[in-house]
């Protein structure tokens, strides 16, 4: 709900999702939260963005119509193209998607992310997969990671690493042979984060109204910030302009994804 | 003349034997051959090898109905909700063998089936789990730059079973809208179901042969069933039903749930009219703003 | 708004440096870009490589201008008549280095670029001069099978130019007809060149999404020229002009010869409309009985 | 010309060609009389037969108009199918081509052919080269092969092996990975021929009017015949029915390729 701040977290989310994206990239959007957040770009600061969907799809605009997934009419209607999986994916594997989005069950302290199987206590719950995480995490110039914001998210080392983040740090990616640049920033519904030399989380922001101290407690490691990696204060996450909000509501005019 | 291939709904899927690998659901969110999946629940085909990259809820529903040994897929749920909770049970209670990919591993399998190669090679997979658990793929040097690179072992489905716009009676195929991937599973395949929205004359698929996704030497049978990919879209004729997958997730989290909701759309239903008898006339759904294609000519 | 990229062909051949790579004639005999080729002969763009199936003349011709110093092909002749008298002359000549493919190797090559690996593997080609002869390819074990496979190293042009039916501004175009290598060459270069017989509104391209061969992030320049093709055919346009095979083949036996064709028909031609001058009056080859493709939707 | 037989050599070359087509076949279609010979075999013998082109086209009828090139606008004109070299070099690779034509330069005792470089004396010769004739000899099921009969052009061995036949016999398919099946056939304007359990070239059938004396000579060994590989006499190969002549001429009407 939008509450007294005008605004809910989730449409925040869309906000500083929707700023990842800068003009002129080509942008690989998955399910959920992105797909708003790649129209609200390309009608802002972006226009000259382009999205792909492993599904097949390439756009320009915004669809006209809610998107409950990337196969609706809406986002095939119009499009640039439509075309195949391997079309997408070979876009992705020869180097030329600047940003993806990615999501996850579990991220750890370098990044990785987890969508396959996670432990609750005894028992192992499935998840349902990779789809394409995997090929953005391994592939992408950059990704962006959107997350709820709940403790048990935060963990170590992922139990099962669907998406390669930084590895265990440092060189990993260039010493696994892991093409893309990996994570650059991670976005959960109380704080944004970012990606140190190291490939080590960092608290980059908090979104208004919470606090740093609020947030270190839900990592089970002493959580880096903006301080610690030498790029300044922790600032507060820009809440998201009136023409933001009402482009996300016109997006997804029910609520279904961000209310 | 070219053999027809016509058969119903009933006929088609009877060919497909227990113990088979069936790729389906190719296309993603778009396209997905429910109607052909409902019959396979109704026959009961089981201890099937299911095939896709993403399911969207029809692999849930097989493996709830019980017919399904083994997943080759990237990613089983329910893309309105997240769980799909019959392959969660199943997965947890060991009836259920995954092989975990990506997107990526799964198209490049199916694709190495299509070429007739015994791998493809990717720079995706190496440095996740998906290919550190696997016994699937392999990793290898590239011996013209020293690259390190995962190979992926080509998949060669039983059958593919894919929905389409218009098809002949031949099974050769128009589909437009994203593809996901259909193209290298039907390449792949050994035998293919084209289950149409429509089945027109010869002269209609002909008249744009760059259209033709399918022809019609792999075709084993072709199907006319309208609406047979609901609640999944299909370009050009219907929206996706969101509130069908939501619905669905409501009301399948338990098995007595699931058989309760199986004996109703499935199981208790007449074929894809009974179906559609009991969801109520799905023309609200209908594209109602068509975008015509814009004017294309052969001819010599 | 896109970034436009309409150009003239004098501007956006003018890009390709001498010594570049130049993918070109990759749907074979049908849509070759003869007229961009010519502009390269006008501009006397040398040292260059040039890359594809087969050609037919415009290689041949490339190569009678003294512009090539390698070609990476799989045939290189005249289809109407067989020899290609300038390419044959310059390899016995030493003047011209040939990197011999075969179609399904050059077209795998395309496709490693195409897909951002380093190669792809193949069953053909063992056991030919076309791989023991070569330096390029490599045999490799599959490591699942055992089998003996040949692997063939990506090429990635530095540019491919292709002729379309139409296309809009920024770049992006609707092909159809038979495509040859066109989309692995699209996917692999470093940068495209598309002509297109015709320039059309963005929305006309839009109202097709899933007729789009060629998206504009990787087009540099986009050229209007009609009958861009001639004397090649171009589906839904033109016919092929046969006798104007039989005609180059019979004038350019010599150098002294080749000089004078290339003189009439392309140096002392003021680009596209000056050769059409020369040409006469084209619309005898124009499609007369055309074949309407039967209508597609999309909407919501 | 056709002279006093009523047809010419390459119309008889055309209809032996098209008796190779099987009823029901995939054929792999080149350039030149293969053109003509699927027309002919589709509108008499073997009416579901098809024909893939490397140019990416799938037909099951006859073109109506004449085809110059297997891209001349009536090829693809209600073709079947109108798609990529790789679609249909993948039907090749994956089995699924029964017969493929081919032609050559130079072909030698075990039907290799050479399409890529010959000598003349001190000169060596450049031809164009293999266009898809290399994967089909590697990879179609059976191949047939039509040449104009011509003894320079029949070598003791191709000095440059583009489209492996049977190598130097036996089982050197096998033992070199080449997947197909080999020459079955090779039809010249004097004879036909088929290929023995050895895989060496013997002659099956010598056209009206031609002796087997005239024909032994024009070969560098020793030449086997049918009766040599006990499967019976040389026999005569069949004249062109009326039929087959007059498709034969509906279908190149100017005789471009066949007078």
């Amino acid at each position: 709900m939008a509450g007294e701040r005008g605004y809910t977290d989730r449409e925040l989310m869309v906000s500083a999702a929707a700023r990842e994206i800068e003009d002129g990239d080509t942008a690989f959007v998955g399910m959920r939260l992105p797909l708003i957040a790649f129209q609200v770009a390309v009608s802002t600061h972006a226009p000259n963005a382009m999205a792909v969907y492993e599904s097949g799809v390439v756009r320009d605009d915004p669809a006209d119509g809610f998107l409950h997934t990337m196969c609706d009419l809406p986002n095939l209607d119009r499009a640039v193209s439509t075309t195949g999986m391997l079309d997408i994916m070979s876009r992705l594997q020869r180097g030329d998607i600047d940003v993806g989005f990615l999501g996850g069950a579990e991220i750890d302290r370098h990044g990785n992310l987890n969508t396959t199987r996670v432990r609750a206590g005894d028992r192992e719950i499935r998840l349902p997969g990779s789809g394409g995480a995997c090929d953005i995490a391994c592939m992408a110039n950059r990704t962006v990671i959107l997350m709820a914001h709940e403790s048990r998210r935060f963990v170590e080392r992922v139990h099962y690493n669907t998406s390669p983040g930084h590895g265990t740090g440092g060189d990993w990616r260039e010493a696994n042979a892991v093409p893309g640049g990996g994570p650059v920033a991670l976005v959960t519904s109380k704080a944004s984060f970012g990606f140190d030399a190291d490939g080590e989380l960092y608290l980059r922001s908090v979104h208004p109204g919470v606090t740093v101290d609020e947030i270190r407690p839900d990592f089970p490691w002493e959580l880096k910030t903006a301080e610690d990696v030498g790029i300044g204060e922790v600032t507060t996450t820009p809440e998201p302009t009136e023409e933001v909000l009402s482009l996300t509501r016109r997006f997804d005019p029910d609520g279904f994804w961000t209310q | 003349m070219p053999r027809e291939k016509r058969a119903s709904m009933s006929e088609a899927i009877e060919r497909i034997q227990p113990g088979d690998s069936v790729a389906l659901g190719l296309a993603l969110e778009h396209a997905i051959p429910f109607a052909a999946g409902h019959e396979l629940i109704r026959q009961n085909t089981d201890e099937l090898t299911l095939i896709g990259p993403i399911s969207d809820i029809l692999f849930d529903q097989l493996i709830g109905a019980g017919l399904v040994d083994r997943v080759r897929a990237a990613w089983v749920g329910n893309v309105s909700a997240g769980t799909g909770y019959r392959f969660r049970e199943a997965v947890e209670s060991g009836s259920l063998a995954v092989e975990n990919h990506s997107n990526l591993s799964i198209a490049l399998a199916l694709q190495a089936g299509a070429m007739g190669v015994p791998y493809l090679p990717t720079r995706s997979l190496l440095g996740s789990d998906v290919f550190d658990e696997s016994d699937l793929f392999v990793e290898a040097e590239d011996p013209f730059s020293g690259d390190r690179l995962a190979l992926v072992p080509a998949i060669r489905p039983d059958w593919t079973v894919v929905h389409v716009q218009r098809a002949n009676a031949y099974g050769d195929a128009h589909f437009w809208g994203n593809a996901g991937a259909m193209n290298p599973a039907v390449g792949a395949a050994e035998n293919v179901i084209v289950v149409a929205e429509e089945l027109v004359d010869p002269e209609v698929i002909k008249s744009d042969p760059s259209r033709v996704a399918i022809t019609r030497e792999q075709v084993a049978a072709v199907v006319e069933c309208p609406y047979g990919a609901h609640p999944s879209p299909l370009t050009g004729r219907y929206n996706r039903d969101n509130e069908y997958y939501l619905r669905y997730h409501r009301s399948t989290d338990t098995r007595a749930a699931f058989d309760e909701w199986a004996d109703k759309w499935v199981r208790g239903v007449d074929g894809r009219a009974g179906y559609l008898d009991v969801l109520g006339d799905p023309g609200n759904l209908d594209v109602s703003e068509p975008t015509v294609a814009a004017e294309v000519t052969y001819g010599r």
